[in-house]
């Protein structure tokens, strides 16, 4: 079970350990934790409401997962990403990826968060001081996605 | 048969529904029809006008305008995603 | 206290928890664990030992990281290494690093592992079903650390 | 007043030991020209001749062999280190 789309909180430290363990082959696990931010575009946020396409949003993550498999030499990937309402400091999305060497363990990791901007089907509404918001897109995005189509494997 | 549409996040709000079915219009054959035909109803609507940033997936995979829309699809138009 | 140098193991849950604690601007976590694997250069590895520069060591991780700082817009870092006999499956090493954006926290971690490859005075001794070797600085190594000096930075 | 010296990993064990102290020898000025004496010392000192993969530290941090060294200095020698 790579993919969980959950309203729950993970335990960071029990999904790193689970990337390793059973894999005596592994050498390095790269991970990353999104958090929600007390501001943004210069506002306080006292809290966000993450809406999602179920059924869609599983998919989507599957298909990044397995694009980044295709991509480099992995052991194991581990996904989790949360919907409905957070508070600042609140665990978001979690990623995880354990390979043999670190160099694909980084590259992975970091291309399944690129790749999970642009195309899984999350949508962040803000609570600040001046009301609720949806969250514009950010262009930069687009790009840090766009770059994986053009750079070289690391490895 | 129909298509089932669904609306998501700021789309959703401005077209004030979540989801809908609908018999395929005649010269309706690909997504990016479908946007445009939607984008007609009045006012609400003109958040799916082309031109607008608004992305679309054919059950459940994001395609572009020029994917073809057959009856039983099921059919979502949304914002750019502002996950993770 | 951002570096240590020690024997014993480290809680990665807790660790990469203290990294975003009281920084509600921090969005990003990223981190690394690095394993001992039970192979390596197509030998069974069934334990190392670590020989380190106590006084160095401490210096050079510290220098790597005020290099990161001075390169990325960083809230948290913290870099743990350990030393000693250790075992297959046991952690090595952990880098994190908190940051308002995941851009700068990836490439910051990565360049601080890089870096302490080259850099920190540390050496490996495997214990091989023929006896036991120290472990041969990889050139791939100090390909992944040169990078650093010629990358835009990524942000 | 002399200089600290310091061997660590593959290098200790090939001198056989871990750590002296020397009087800087007439002529050694720099880091470089300290490990060509000691590699003059025999065979088990053969692994610090000019062109073996020799790193060096001179007071805690890494340097090249045109670092001077002058008395009172802890000056390391080792292999490229390998932890991580």
């Amino acid at each position: 079970m790579s993919v969980s789309v959950q309203q729950a909180d993970f335990d960071v430290g029990a999904e790193i350990a689970a990337l390793s363990r059973g894999y005596p082959e592994i050498g390095a696990v790269a991970s990353f934790v999104g958090l929600v931010r007390n501001a943004n575009d210069g506002a306080g946020i006292s809290a966000m409401s993450l809406e999602h396409y179920p059924g869609m949003t599983e998919k989507a993550l599957e298909e990044i997962v397995e694009e980044a498999r295709s991509r480099w030499s992995l052991n194991t990937v581990r996904v989790i990403h949360r919907f409905g309402r957070l508070e600042p400091g609140d665990n978001i999305v979690f990623v995880g990826v354990g390979s043999a060497h670190r160099g694909e363990a980084f590259a992975a990791c970091e291309f399944i968060m690129d790749y999970l901007k642009t195309r899984a089907p999350f949508w962040k509404r803000e609570e600040t001081p001046d009301g609720a918001r949806w969250v514009d897109a950010r262009e930069c995005d687009d790009g840090a996605a766009a770059r994986w189509d053009e750079i070289e494997i690391r490895r | 048969m129909s298509v089932r549409i669904l609306y998501f996040a700021a789309l959703r709000e401005a077209v004030g529904r979540s989801e809908e079915s609908l018999s395929l219009p005649v010269g309706v054959a690909t997504v990016g029809e479908l946007q445009s035909f939607l984008a007609m109803r009045g006012e609400a609507w003109e958040a799916l006008r082309a031109g607008r940033n608004v992305r679309a997936a054919r059950n459940q995979r994001m395609v572009k305008g020029s994917e073809p829309v057959v009856s039983g699809d099921e059919i979502a138009f949304f914002p750019p995603v502002t996950g993770g």
